[in-house]
């Protein structure tokens, strides 16, 4: 039971290795990736049901690792990183069913190691591992857009690197001078969060080290200013690749901030808010009308997706119990939301050979079930109610309405606009005249269902039936939220 | 005869070679000025010696010699095998080691 | 006054000496200088009674290092064609003494700061047997140290200097090799 | 002649001999044993006291000074026909010819003259001769002079040495 | 202090060099023998002579050799020994990495062996002295063999023209070190840093001039022979024109060498003079990591790009040994563990590289490794290895020697440095990860060659699997030190010298 | 320094002065007339002064005189650096010279208690100042080699360079295991070991001790001093005449005068070294001073049986033929020569008797002291004599075979030879 965390993080890389030393066939590689991913389901599924929502941080293991400097292997998980790793233990059977005929094994053992990179990301407790798994997360992801994508791969995914490298290096900078305050203030090295988060700073330094982490989280979310690696990252990227980058690394920038930032710097984010509401409600209405201006399905949707986590991020730093509901429910229904429109971006690749939406056309008359899904899923992104969507982004916009009024009508614009692009593109893709491209548009196959599926139910259910999850949320928020009331008096 | 009178000629001695070194193109009077480098600190060891009363600077100075004469044979030899491959002692001639143009 | 009188003479050779080593364009010339040179600088030894140490100086110095110097010289057969022409070289003097200057300058200052002044000597200064005696206690993992730098100079020396022919037959590829690395 | 093949024993082959040294001492000692001879009697060397002493070996083969031969009526033999010096391998002979008014051939040189610093005294000129005008029969082995120019016998001069074996005259058959 | 024996069996790893050396020296006049046979003579002498110093590392007391007739010249402590170690290791690698290398290129023969060792002699020699003059000579006899070295390939006009710029720019810092012995020597009237160190501790002598601009020189040698930035010109051109094997020796093992005595010179003597010191050294550190990024960066050819990053990596030890002087403790320690972290990836991506070139043909560029892992998928992920290691990416031992480095810094509260550190890692991102997109980016457009599996290609793993275990190695697995040992190890040879 | 100190030295420098640069007419002559006898004819003989030809010497003069006043002459493809043309036969002369001036003449001699070295230059490290010196020689020679301009030249120097190079190693470990023997780096202690005996009758020569370090040492100073069968730096069947080819006149003399020097300073450590230097065999400078009464007796009987030997030599070999008439002189020149010396030889029987009769100890350590310079003297002529009669002897090795013959030979087994002279001198001091 204690070791339950370390399999969860290690299967997928011990996995990778063994199919690698023994020199598997493909398609002993993909029998043996899915069981794994489903064997880590399970386990993830196993860990939520004995997880407690009202019992904080479980399943803690320490495990001493460089002792000279109080680094250790510590994992825990609390509500926040189990609601990620259910999302990505869900998404990476489906992303493996969707890769089914890719014979390419590099493509497989990436995916591996990527599941195992973003696991331990979301469950070390630890900054210096948490900084390790984080990087060793952004290396798979490297390999798979400058291998396996599309045009112009390797100027993107050099971009993405340098981008997403430049905010670690950041980070690392404030993770060695809070370590080294905690040995200045205390006399032992230590880089586990609970004893991180006793340090106190002055408010001068408190700004930068802030800084450090903030900058790291921003480039992955990414706000506007930093975005600038996202679109064509997300447009030369392979689908499984973009599928993880919006649905799950995306969301590790926000759980970043959560985790860290409100951990230890829960009075100098005080001073960043404004700043950041500022960013995220630009990038909010920027990305969403930079979305209706684009001609490539991945783009619109990379810079929706954009949209969508300015407005986690805004949901975070309203910090308000209804806004922090809303963010964390949204993280899990936009996860839901763009992996299944991203899969369906992929298949219409696969199918059409183009994504452009000007080139598409008529799809409905072509792939009825097609177009059903692929309204639904593109519904949800824009949170038409009875999806998710629509109420992650309700409570979103209460808290924000609870924080300023101004603010909140601004934020709800982002509802107006999610619908203008993605009815826009609907009618564009799926009605119209049949294209050249769009002319042998098979439906759906079984195996796609299969696939596809469970996001669409989850997502119906999360949108018809919140209180199913909100009690399984708000316990943590509440406690959290307190805790930070009480260090600072509110935010 | 003051002490100070060696000090500035072996100052004076080493300064010259690290010049002859930093002006000159010549490799053979390249050699010549590390050459003179050294012997101007012997000088400078010899003196303190002398100062000293006691053979250690000496004895230095010794070493220091047996050392120029190490170097000597490397420098000669390197000075055969560079006139070898390129029939000139200029040293500005050696100059292939550097980024090429066009490579990317 | 003698002593005076010869040293003025010595360092006189000898900075003449060094100065026409620098500014000489044949190598020639630079290497009878560079003799001048370390001949005075032997005589200085001996003005500072440092009797070995002056032989020594004189074995080495002019023995062996100005003769192997003006051996390799000679073998190479520098005609003038093969001496680097240096259009601008008392300019580059005269730029580097001025970047050279405040080094010197400083480590002249440092030495006078010593305040020291010439002694009579001990007896059985600077002679081979005291010399010997301190050279065999104190100093001989110093000299050991030495001879094995000699010796692998020497190695150095041989391997750099021999000519190689690299035309084996065992190794007909390598050969092709080595052709493009030459590129 | 090829059954008389000499085989010449090597040498150098012997440890004793690689030495060197012992070989070394016994030419030494026969250069000593010279020496020593010579020390203790001079006179025993046989040697020429030269200016005092003349040689008295000369032969008629002996190749000494050059000379031009005369005819019986004193005139000279030469007819210019330059056999002598197109032979010289040391291109001193210089002939300039002229015509002979005296009936007795076509053709004389006007000019002939031999540059003795030049001449290796070899004697082609001699063989080449047709007419035997050139020998060198003079016996004389030591000219000397006071400048460049007097090494540079004329005709006249030539003409002026008498063969020191007889044979005075051409034996050119007429 | 020690018995005449011990004395013996503590000179023995030395003498085994030596006589190493000299064996090869003899033996390689005969023809008979092959290449193998003389890498296995230098390894077989090696080892032994690495097996004595692991039995001797730990187990010997601080002390100095023959002390009642040289006096403080020799000293032995775990310091040294660790240094010793890690000479020997990097020669003995050094030599089993190349072994393709020597073969497939006729120019080598058994001198080319008795250098190296004598090479290592010197490094010994150096790790061991405390005396200016003997250190000198160490190095000396180091650098020598490392000119001939350098200057192996002597139908290559390129590698005379590196012994050429090495040898001019080697020797004249040479002067200047033995000037600066000599400025200490009239100062202090001994050269032993036993009494260098008594003479500056007087409160008398705070403004000893001639000791702090001898002392100058000689940190002037050690910058110019790490290649710090105004002193680099040598490093790119010099580590291209040599043949693989060294230029692997020179960035690897060489580098620490010269860290012994640089180190042992200022944790011991040189303290004191650090208020001097340390604006022009901050400097130095600046200028060599931005100059070494630059040049790294702007690098075409796979060798020069990493010599030109084994300038900022000396920028990285740089900023240990500013924060030395500033007071940190855990300084040392740091440099300590960078030079094993460095040590490893270095001799593990020239290992690589030699391999791949010891068949191969010309200087290998980034264009060279276009489609290299459908080439050479298993040296594909080493070579990654390597690269992600010299980045400084989590999870390999490269990653925890810029940590301790960092820490250091920022422990001695010299954020400038730290930061420029992390931004220069953030730039060595850039050209360590272009070989990784050069070789996972491109389709392959070459042959495909059988694969050699030597005992160079296992060395490579081993160099992998210890990169890597350095990295996240724990103390789980029973038997097997972790990665908190190496700074261990460290911390007591530290100790040792104080 | 005291009076009597001042005078030793003055004297000894000007002995050495005289030993050096008078000998250089001498060993011309000697060499000439030797050759010519060694090849069975005579030799110059005929230049003389007012009749007196002193066998032919006089002819060396004369060479001398014709050679200072030749035109100085320059070639003209030397357009700079003449001065070096000067100045190259100028350093191998002096070179040559100096070293002479730490051969010790005599014993050290006592005057007024104070023990005086009669010696050029009064220095304890002889050997050292021999070497250190000898070795700039062939700068000289290089310079002179480089200057010409010309190829033969060139090979002639850098054959000369070579060499020196390559004999200076054996004649330095040779020197070594000589050191190692007599346990000193001075002259003068050499020679006074060199008077012990070796198991009770034969004199403990430095070539009986250490015959193979001593056969190595001679090889290597012939080859240090150019001469036959070294002579490959001139080598004149095959580089005209090597690196003086284009020196003319004085320029040339000194080249020349400078090799018959350093053979001069060659037979001197020779003998310093390998033949007990200026002692008899078996005759101490002690023994002398001590016994200087029978010693004096013995020179008053020996010397004039010597003389009239040497007058009878004179008497028979010194005319002409009888072919000849005119003998220019010859009669005139025996007799007073025989004249000369027999009132020399008087004159030092009468003091001889003096000292005898009279002892002082003054007097007789200045007997005993010339005695021995002139049996330096004589040792000194027989080895130069050897020299030319290698010379005469043997033929040139070819270049290759002197390079082989140094590094293959000489080399290793002088090497060997200090190693066993190291093992047997601690086994004796064991």
């Amino acid at each position: 039971m204690e070791q339950i965390l370390s399999a969860i993080i290690f299967i997928p890389f011990f996995t990778a290795l063994l199919a690698s030393l023994l020199r598997l066939s493909y398609s002993n590689l993909r029998t043996l990736s899915i069981v794994s991913s489903i064997i880590v389901f399970g386990l993830v599924l196993f860990l939520a049901i004995q997880y407690d929502p009202h019992g904080g941080m479980q399943f803690i293991r320490t495990v001493d690792w460089i002792k000279n400097y109080g680094i250790s292997y510590h994992l825990g998980v609390d509500t926040l990183s189990l609601v990620l790793l259910l999302l990505v233990s869900l998404l990476m059977p489906l992303l493996y069913l969707y890769m089914w005929h890719e014979h390419r094994k590099g493509y497989w053992y990436n995916m591996l190691l990527l599941q195992s990179g973003i696991t331990g990301a979301v469950l070390s407790l630890d900054l210096i591992l948490f900084y390790l798994f984080w990087e060793m997360m952004l290396l798979p992801i490297f390999i798979m857009i400058g291998r396996y994508g599309n045009s112009n791969r390797q100027y993107n995914a050099t971009k993405l690197l340098l981008m997403t490298m430049l905010g670690s290096m950041s980070m690392l900078f404030s993770i060695l001078y809070l370590g080294y305050t905690h040995f200045e203030i205390s006399g032992i090295w230590s880089y586990s969060i609970e004893s991180l988060s006793l340090v106190i700073f002055s408010p001068f330094i408190a700004i930068w080290v802030a800084s450090g982490f903030l900058l790291a989280f921003i480039i992955k979310i990414p706000l506007v200013g930093f975005h600038t690696w996202m679109a064509p990252a997300y447009g030369s990227s392979p689908t499984p690749a973009v599928v993880i980058l919006s649905a799950i690394m995306a969301k590790l920038g926000v759980y970043g901030i959560w985790r860290f930032g409100f951990t230890f710097f829960e009075e100098t984010l005080t001073r960043y808010t404004p700043h950041i509401i500022t960013l995220a409600l630009i990038g909010l209405i920027y990305y969403a009308i930079i979305a209706i201006t684009q001609s490539s399905l991945r783009r619109m949707f990379a810079y929706a997706s954009g949209s969508h986590l300015s407005l986690i991020t805004l949901g975070l730093f309203f910090a308000n119990i209804y806004s922090w509901g809303g963010s964390l429910y949204f993280i899990i229904t936009h996860a839901l939301a763009s992996a299944g429109i991203f899969l369906m971006i992929g298949l219409i690749y696969k199918r059409a050979k183009t994504i452009n939406i000007d080139s598409l056309g008529g799809i409905a008359s072509q792939a009825p079930l097609f177009a059903l899904f692929f309204t639904f899923f593109a519904l949800s992104i824009a949170g038409v109610p009875g999806t998710g969507g629509f109420v992650a982004e309700l409570l979103i916009i209460i808290g924000a309405f609870k924080y300023n009024i101004l603010i909140g009508i601004a934020t709800a614009s982002t509802m107006l606009l999610a619908m203008l692009y993605t009815f826009w593109m609907l009618q564009r893709t799926l009605f119209g005249a049949v294209g050249v491209a769009t002319q042998n548009f098979t439906d759906l196959s079984k195996k796609e269902i299969i696939m596809l599926l469970p996001l669409a139910i989850l997502l119906l259910v999360t949108g018809i039936a919140p209180s199913l999850f909100i009690p399984f949320i708000e316990p943590w928020i509440s406690i959290t939220l307190e805790s930070i009331n009480q260090n600072i008096g509110g935010l | 005869m003051i002490p100070e009178q060696f000090f500035i000629l072996s100052t004076l001695l080493f300064s010259i070679g690290l010049i002859g070194i930093v002006s000159r193109r010549n490799i053979f009077v390249v050699y010549l000025s590390i050459e003179l480098m050294l012997s101007a600190v012997n000088l400078l060891l010899v003196t303190f010696s002398r100062l000293d009363q006691s053979m250690n600077g000496s004895v230095i100075a010794l070493l220091l010699i047996a050392i120029i004469a190490a170097e000597a044979s490397i420098f000669l030899a390197m000075i055969i095998q560079l006139y070898r491959s390129k029939r000139s002692l200029d040293s500005d001639k050696f100059s292939e080691l550097t980024q090429k143009k066009g490579q990317q | 006054m003698l002593e005076n009188s010869i040293f003025a003479i010595l360092s006189l050779f000898l900075v003449i000496g060094s100065l026409g080593m620098i500014s000489f364009k044949h190598t020639i010339f630079s290497a009878f200088s560079f003799l001048i040179a370390m001949l005075a600088l032997a005589g200085l030894f001996a003005l500072l009674e440092n009797s070995f140490l002056f032989l020594a100086q004189i074995m080495v110095s002019v023995g062996a290092v100005v003769v192997l110097g003006l051996m390799v010289i000679i073998s190479l057969g520098s005609i003038e064609k093969n001496i680097p022409h240096e259009p601008y070289k008392f300019y580059w003097i005269f730029i580097s003494t001025l970047l050279v200057t405040p080094l010197a300058l400083l480590i002249y200052k440092a030495l006078i700061s010593l305040h020291a002044h010439f002694e009579e000597t001990r007896e059985g200064y600077g002679e081979l047997k005291s010399m010997g005696e301190r050279l065999f206690s104190e100093w001989v993992l110093p000299f050991e140290a030495v001879s094995v730098l000699l010796l692998s100079a020497m190695v150095g020396a041989i391997v750099i200097a021999r000519k190689e022919k690299y035309f084996k037959k065992e190794n007909y590829f390598d050969n092709h090799n080595q052709q493009e690395d030459n590129k | 002649m090829s059954q008389r093949v000499k085989v010449v024993p090597r040498y150098g082959d012997t440890n004793k001999e690689k030495l060197y040294l012992p070989a070394i001492f016994k030419g030494m000692k026969i250069t000593f044993k010279h020496l020593l001879d010579n020390v203790s009697d001079s006179n025993a060397v046989d040697t020429l006291e030269y200016p005092e002493e003349q040689p008295s070996d000369i032969t008629s083969r002996y190749r000494g000074l050059h000379r031009l031969t005369h005819r019986e009526d004193e005139t000279i033999a030469c007819v210019a026909c330059f056999m002598c010096a197109t032979a010289c391998p040391s291109k001193c002979i210089f002939i300039e010819a002229t015509e002979r008014e005296d009936g007795q051939d076509e053709k004389m040189p006007k000019l002939f003259a031999i540059d003795t610093l030049e001449c290796i005294f070899c004697g082609f000129c001699v063989e080449a001769c047709p007419c035997d005008a050139i020998r060198m029969d003079t016996g004389i082995f030591s000219l000397t002079g006071n400048s460049r120019e007097d090494f540079v016998l004329g005709k006249e001069q030539l003409l002026s040495y008498r063969g020191a074996f007889g044979e005075e005259t051409s034996c050119a058959r007429k | 202090m020690f018995a005449i024996i011990d004395q013996l069996y503590i000179i023995l790893p030395m003498t085994i060099v030596l006589i190493g050396a000299f064996t090869l020296m003899i033996l390689s006049q005969y023809k008979i023998f092959k290449l193998q046979q003389f890498n296995l003579v230098a390894v077989l002498f090696l080892t032994i002579a690495l097996a004595i110093v692991l039995m001797q590392f730990g187990q010997i007391q601080k002390g100095y050799l023959f002390a009642d007739i040289i006096g403080e010249i020799f000293i032995v402590d775990d310091f040294a020994l660790l240094f010793d170690i890690m000479s020997i290791t990097g020669v003995i690698l050094t030599l089993l990495i190349n072994t393709d290398y020597f073969q497939s290129r006729s120019y080598f023969n058994g001198e080319y062996f008795a250098l190296l060792l004598f090479s290592l002699f010197g490094m010994i020699l150096l790790a061991h002295a405390h005396e200016l003059v003997t250190a000198f000579i160490g190095l000396e006899i180091a650098s020598l063999s490392i000119y001939a070295l350098v200057g192996y390939h002597k139908n290559n006009h390129v590698s005379s023209e590196a012994m050429m710029k090495y040898l001019v720019l080697g020797s004249m810092t040479g002067a200047f070190f033995i000037l600066g012995t000599a400025l200490i020597y009239g100062a202090v009237g001994s050269t032993t840093l036993t009494d260098i160190a008594i003479y500056l501790n007087e409160p008398s002598t705070s403004e000893a001039e001639l000791v702090i601009i001898g002392a100058t020189l000689i940190m002037i040698t050690i910058l110019f022979k790490i290649g710090a930035v105004p002193f680099h010109a040598w490093v790119i051109d010099v580590y291209e024109g040599s043949p693989f094997p060294i230029t692997m020796f020179m960035a690897s093992t060489f580098k620490i060498a010269i860290f012994a005595i640089a180190l042992r010179l200022y944790l011991l003597d040189f303290l004191s003079l650090y208020t001097k010191w340390h604006f022009v050294l901050q400097t130095i550190t600046i200028l060599t990591l931005v100059g070494g990024s630059w040049l790294a960066i702007t690098q075409t050819s796979i060798k020069r790009m990493l010599a030109g990053s084994s300038i900022v990596h000396g920028g990285y030890m740089l900023i240990a040994i500013t924060s030395i002087g500033t007071g940190s403790q855990i300084a040392v320690p740091a440099i300590m563990f960078y030079l094993i972290a460095y040590f490893l990836s270095a001799v593990g991506a020239f290992g690589i590289l030699s391999y791949i070139s010891a068949s191969g043909i010309k200087q290998l560029t980034y264009e060279d490794f276009k489609g290299f892992s459908e080439r050479r998928p298993y040296l594909a992920i080493f070579m990654s290895i390597f690269m992600l290691s010299l980045a400084g990416f989590p999870s390999t031992i490269g990653f925890l020697g810029k940590f301790y480095i960092f820490t250091a810094g920022v422990e001695s509260e010299q954020f400038l440095l730290v930061g420029l550190g992390i931004i220069t890692a953030f730039i060595s991102i850039y050209y360590y990860f272009k070989v990784i997109a050069m070789m996972y980016f491109y389709p392959n457009n070459e042959d495909q060659k059988p694969i050699r599996r030597t005992f160079s290609s296992a060395l490579i793993v081993l160099m992998a699997i210890l990169i890597i275990w350095g990295g996240i190695g724990t103390s789980l697995i029973p038997f097997i030190p972790s990665a908190d040992a190496l700074i261990d190890i460290a911390k007591d040879a530290i100790n040792s010298i104080g | 320094m005291s009076t009597p100190a001042i005078i030793v030295v003055i004297i000894s420098f000007a002995l050495g002065a005289i030993l050096a640069l008078l000998m250089i007419p001498v060993l011309v002559w000697l060499e000439r007339r030797g050759a010519g006898l060694i090849q069975d004819r005579l030799g110059p003989n005929r230049t003389n002064v007012g009749g007196f030809r002193l066998g032919g010497v006089v002819q060396s003069f004369a060479d001398v005189i014709k050679l200072v006043l030749k035109e100085e002459y320059y070639p003209k493809h030397i357009s700079k650096g003449r001065w070096l043309m000067m100045l190259a036969p100028v350093i191998t002369f002096v070179s040559a010279l100096l070293a002479f001036m730490v051969i010790p003449f005599a014993d050290n001699i006592t005057i007024a208690g104070e023990s005086l070295r009669v010696q050029p230059l009064p220095v304890d490290y002889g050997i050292l100042w021999f070497l250190a010196i000898g070795s700039i020689g062939v700068i000289g020679i290089f310079f002179g080699g480089w200057i010409s301009h010309n190829k033969y030249s060139l090979l002639g120097a850098s054959r000369a360079g070579s060499m020196m190079i390559g004999y200076e190693l054996p004649l330095g470990l040779s020197v070594l295991s000589f050191v190692l023997t007599y346990n000193s780096i001075d002259f003068n202690t050499m020679v006074q070991w060199q008077s012990q005996t070796l198991f009770g009758f034969l004199p403990a020569w430095g070539m009986i001790v250490q015959p193979l370090a001593g056969t190595i040492l001679i090889i290597s100073l012939f080859a240090e001093t150019n001469r036959a069968p070294f002579s490959v730096a001139e080598g004149e069947s095959e580089i005209v005449a090597g690196f003086f080819t284009e020196f003319t006149a004085m320029k040339f003399a000194m080249f020349f005068m400078g090799e018959y020097v350093a053979m001069n300073t060659a037979s001197a450590v020779i003998i310093t070294m390998l033949f007990g230097g200026y002692q008899l065999p078996w005759v101490t400078t002690d023994t002398l001073l001590t016994n200087f009464n029978t010693f004096a007796w013995t020179l008053m009987v020996v010397l004039p049986i010597i003389v009239t030997l040497i007058i009878r030599w004179m008497r028979k070999n010194n005319r002409v033929r009888p072919t000849v008439t005119s003998d220019g002189g010859r009669a005139f020149e025996t007799k007073v020569l025989s004249i000369a010396m027999i009132t020399m030889t008087l004159i030092v029987e009468g003091i001889l008797l003096y000292l005898t009769l009279i002892p002082s100890p003054l007097g007789s350590s200045i007997a005993v002291t010339l005695f021995q310079i002139a049996t330096f003297v004589v040792k000194l002529m027989i080895f130069n004599l050897f020299f030319i009669l290698v010379r005469w002897t043997l033929p040139r090795f070819r270049y290759d075979q002197v390079q082989h013959l140094g590094w293959y030979y000489l080399l290793p087994l002088s090497l060997f030879n200090i190693f066993v002279t190291a093992i047997v001198i601690v086994g004796v001091s064991l």
